[in-house]
């Protein structure tokens, strides 16, 4: 996976975020403050704008890209915890300029740590890590038994999207929806949803 | 929806833009979507700086000026300012006495405060920060994301803003800013939900003999939905939660908030059930603010915010100040 | 319909006992009816005396203090108060150099103010009138009761109230108080009806698309229905009318004025493209209100008002206010 | 007809103002600020109380009672206008116990002169007046005729009935319904609507 490669993932997010974005929002109106899809929303249009103003040499710094850009637009619980994990995925690739299965699923366990270290949040807390934490787990797996990177992106793929519906049951403990208690149970994460929505992206640019 | 508004994207510029040409003593950075008080920095004092998510008018902007904040910096609607933006805040009011970041405890706001705090400190800038946490309908446990900022955060504001205008230390003001905090409690009730221009839709439904108990100010359902009654009980209601929490007696502060849609007579209403609350438990509301003070956009209902006062508090309460919201002495 | 009340009959009892309450400033009279400024009456000092209907808070109450009103009358919700409690007010306040009633241009109003001022007259104390009748969307003609009085109501307080304070006698007074209405035009928009706690529905149905134009402060619909649009071309039809009424020109004083039920953040807005269209026209914003001053209940929408300054008016509105609602310099 | 009488004509009124305030108030909405039912349910009711409280040894007594009571009750336009007309009416009553159908008409004449002189409105300006001023004219003209009581005061019933009738094609040109210029076509003037009612009371006590 190169660049383009990398490139076209965040351009591919900033497609599948601007799609899904008044969804987002609902799914935030029920348990949070209905802006999660218009800060996601904002913030890819700016990835993807900068990523075109300011064309990355590496995967790495493609990610950081991603990631500074994130954190300067979104505002919200969201813009950290995103840009936080794309600029660790990228500081971990370092000057790479191919990247394998086993080096992108490092670089999303970085990212990973990023938000758990920023956010604090555990699994089963109902947030993004609920999706986030299964997928860079089956890409693990996947590197592990040796599958091709498009069985390993489908992996990730498929995890995220099922840790995201597994939050519905979930009664939040990080994040605004904690403030609902046992109110936000029956709500998909917005959040979670929003990293499933994530991982399909790089999905599709992997089957490509 | 319908909204006195040119355009969802163009809302808080917009918002900037009228700020800027109403208020002369204001200095508007439209583009960094910062609100300066016109002589930040001032040399030797020390510079407050809040934000938040927009919405929430006269919440932080209408709060700059003489004794209280050097600088505000609102996010898009119901969203946290950024780093980037707060750092450039922080920077433009420090007068060489360090910077008081004023934060309520969301994690959008203290990610992205922390993040400034950061870069601000990179540039040399000594920053301290209150969390203000005064919400009484979330329990600070593990399963929470803590008590969340809500009315205590002008009282913070303004009482450490006024410890700051006497030239006070940063470790004073952060001090001074914090016991606020502590002696404050919140509660809030919605008879209707809010719309934000982006979502279009009420952000949750309730019902025409519904209320919400315990609800934030970012339009988010609260803890409890009840059944509609006389004001006097809501009233008690609130009160009740907070007292539980943190007994009420002696000299309070008192503000009955209304929510951006309440009309100001149904405030006079709820405070003069506040004022009888009060009393029976042997306090008694000394100051008080009635009035649109911390809203959630056009959302119908109240917040009370009691805190307890000492000496030194009330002194510096009512020490002068002049912002577009919050005005005397001057 | 959901409102903070205990009753619908006690609205406007348990509003004043929440005012008593909140203002130390104040004297309320709660039987009668009657805000007081505690020190009134001031001996040599012209009593200055306003009222209405209830329902457009802080109007009346909330201009009670040093250089605005000596006492208001509140009525019940959107009803003149009567002439006794008018008399009461009146002898109340005079210091033995008359006193001046500001009425709203309403019927009710008219004849029950006059019929205070006979009373007055019999307890020998000198009143004088000025009768404020600004709105632009009703033509002064014998097919109508003549403009109403809306927003101006408040210059003329303020203005009038600071020249009562520097020892002026009544004649001067009712002169600068008239001539603060001459020089003033207003024009009120709605994006919803509002509802009175009696009537317990909404006044008139609008539609999700449709704004009324050309409303008063009293829940009536306005002269025109028309589409919703941006809040540009909204202010745009409103100044239009002023303009056409009195031609906008040089230093003015403007208030954008929530009617009960809008964000602070759209009067902002608002107030953004009422400074811009001013500045197209040659005049400029010199003062400035941004808020809820004139409201109908929970009424969602605006009105723009607009006084033609003079040296004097200026340093009239720019003398020491400390009112409830209102305050600066002092 | 005696002091009973007209102490009976205003308790009838106070009910029959009672049961129609809402819709009082309604006609109101339409036109102006949603409250002559309110108005006059608290000033009727308060015109009951002081009847009970002192009770008046002449006709024109209770009438001046009433007229002065709904003045310092009620506010609004209402509370002036019919304050002064049944004041004017009870005054021009003097001190005679027993009030003759020509003595009613005249007195109910000076109440109309009085509503005249305070509020400006002419016939057709869609006021009370548009009641008043037909009900006035038909009980003057049953007096000519020489009809008994009862026909002359159904007379006067009727007249003021359509007179409030007859308010709904007009455009208000006086009042609060004034300011909705065109827009105020369509609907009764709720001042001449309660007009009719006083008039319909007036029509029951006299057909007991
Ligand atoms: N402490 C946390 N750790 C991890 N993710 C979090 C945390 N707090 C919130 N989130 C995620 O952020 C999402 C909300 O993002 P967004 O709506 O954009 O921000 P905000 O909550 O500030 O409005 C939640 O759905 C959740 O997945
Ligand atoms: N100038 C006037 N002359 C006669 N009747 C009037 C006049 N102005 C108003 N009215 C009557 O008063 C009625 C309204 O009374 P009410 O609603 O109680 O008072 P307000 O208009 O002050 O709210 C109108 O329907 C009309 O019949
Ligand atoms: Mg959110
Ligand atoms: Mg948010
Ligand atoms: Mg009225
Ligand atoms: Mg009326």
């Amino acid at each position: 996976m190169d660049t383009r490669f990398f490139v076209t993932w965040m351009e591919e997010i900033t497609a599948a975020v601007r799609a899904a974005r008044d969804h987002l929002t609902r799914l935030d109106a029920a348990i949070g403050d209905a802006d999660h899809g218009t800060n996601l929303d904002r913030g890819f249009s700016a990835v993807a704008e900068a990523l075109a103003a300011r064309p990355p040499a590496t995967p790495g710094g493609a990610l950081v890209l991603a990631g500074s850009t994130l954190i300067r637009k979104v505002g919200g619980a969201s813009g950290p915890l995103y840009g936080t994990a794309f600029r660790e995925a990228g500081k971990t690739l370092g000057e790479t300029p191919e990247v394998s299965t086993a080096e992108l699923a490092a670089a999303l366990e970085a990212g990973l740590a990023g938000v758990r270290r920023l956010g604090g949040a555990e699994e089963g807390d109902k947030t993004m890590v609920d999706a986030l934490a299964p997928a860079v787990r089956a890409l693990a797996r996947a590197v592990h038994e040796g599958g091709t990177a498009g069985e390993a992106l489908d992996a990730a793929a498929a995890a995220a999207e099922d840790g995201a519906k597994a939050t519905i049951p979930l009664q939040a403990r990080k994040g605004r929806a904690s403030y609902l208690g046992p109110r936000s149970i029956g709500h998909e994460d917005p959040g979670a949803a929003s990293t499933a929505l994530i991982l399909d992206a790089l999905r599709t640019v992997g089957s490509r | 929806m319908k909204k006195l508004i040119n355009d969802v994207g163009s809302v808080v510029a917009d918002t900037l833009r009228g700020v800027a040409a109403a208020h002369p003593s204001l200095r508007v950075d439209v583009e960094n979507r910062i609100i300066f008080r016109r002589d930040a920095p001032r040399p030797g004092k020390v510079g407050l700086v809040s934000g938040g998510g927009s919405g929430h008018e006269p919440l932080h902007g209408g709060y700059v000026g003489y004794g209280m904040l050097d600088a505000a910096c609102p996010g898009e609607i119901f969203t946290s300012p950024v780093p980037d933006q707060i750092a450039t805040a922080t920077t433009g009011v420090d007068g060489g006495a360090g910077v008081l970041h004023i934060v309520k405890n969301y994690t959008g706001d203290v990610l992205n405060f922390e993040m400034a705090a950061e870069l601000s400190g990179d540039e040399g800038v000594e920053v301290a920060r209150v969390l203000v946490d005064d919400d009484v309908a979330v329990r600070d446990s593990l399963y929470t994301a803590g008590r969340r900022g809500t009315g205590a955060t002008l009282f913070v504001e303004k009482i450490a803003g006024a410890l700051a205008e006497s030239g006070a230390p940063l470790a004073e003001v952060a001090r001074v800013g914090r016991e606020v905090n502590d002696r404050s409690r919140s509660f809030g009730v919605a008879l209707t939900p809010c719309t934000t221009p982006a979502a279009g839709t009420p952000t949750f439904e309730l019902g025409d003999a519904e209320i919400e108990l315990g609800i934030g100010i970012h339009g988010e359902p609260g803890r409890t939905r009840a059944a509609h009654r006389e004001a006097r009980e809501i009233v008690r209601l609130a009160m009740d939660a907070i007292d539980d929490d943190l007994p009420l007696s002696g000299e309070t502060l008192v503000m009955v908030n209304g929510m951006g849609g309440t009309p100001l007579m149904e405030l006079y209403i709820v405070f003069a059930e506040v004022a009888a609350y009060l009393e029976e438990k042997g306090a008694t509301a000394v100051r008080s603010l009635v009035g649109d003070y911390v809203t959630s956009l056009d959302m119908q209902g109240f917040s009370v915010t009691t805190c307890a006062l000492t000496g030194e508090l009330t002194r510096l309460w009512d020490a002068p100040v002049e912002t577009p919201a919050l005005r005397w002495g001057r």
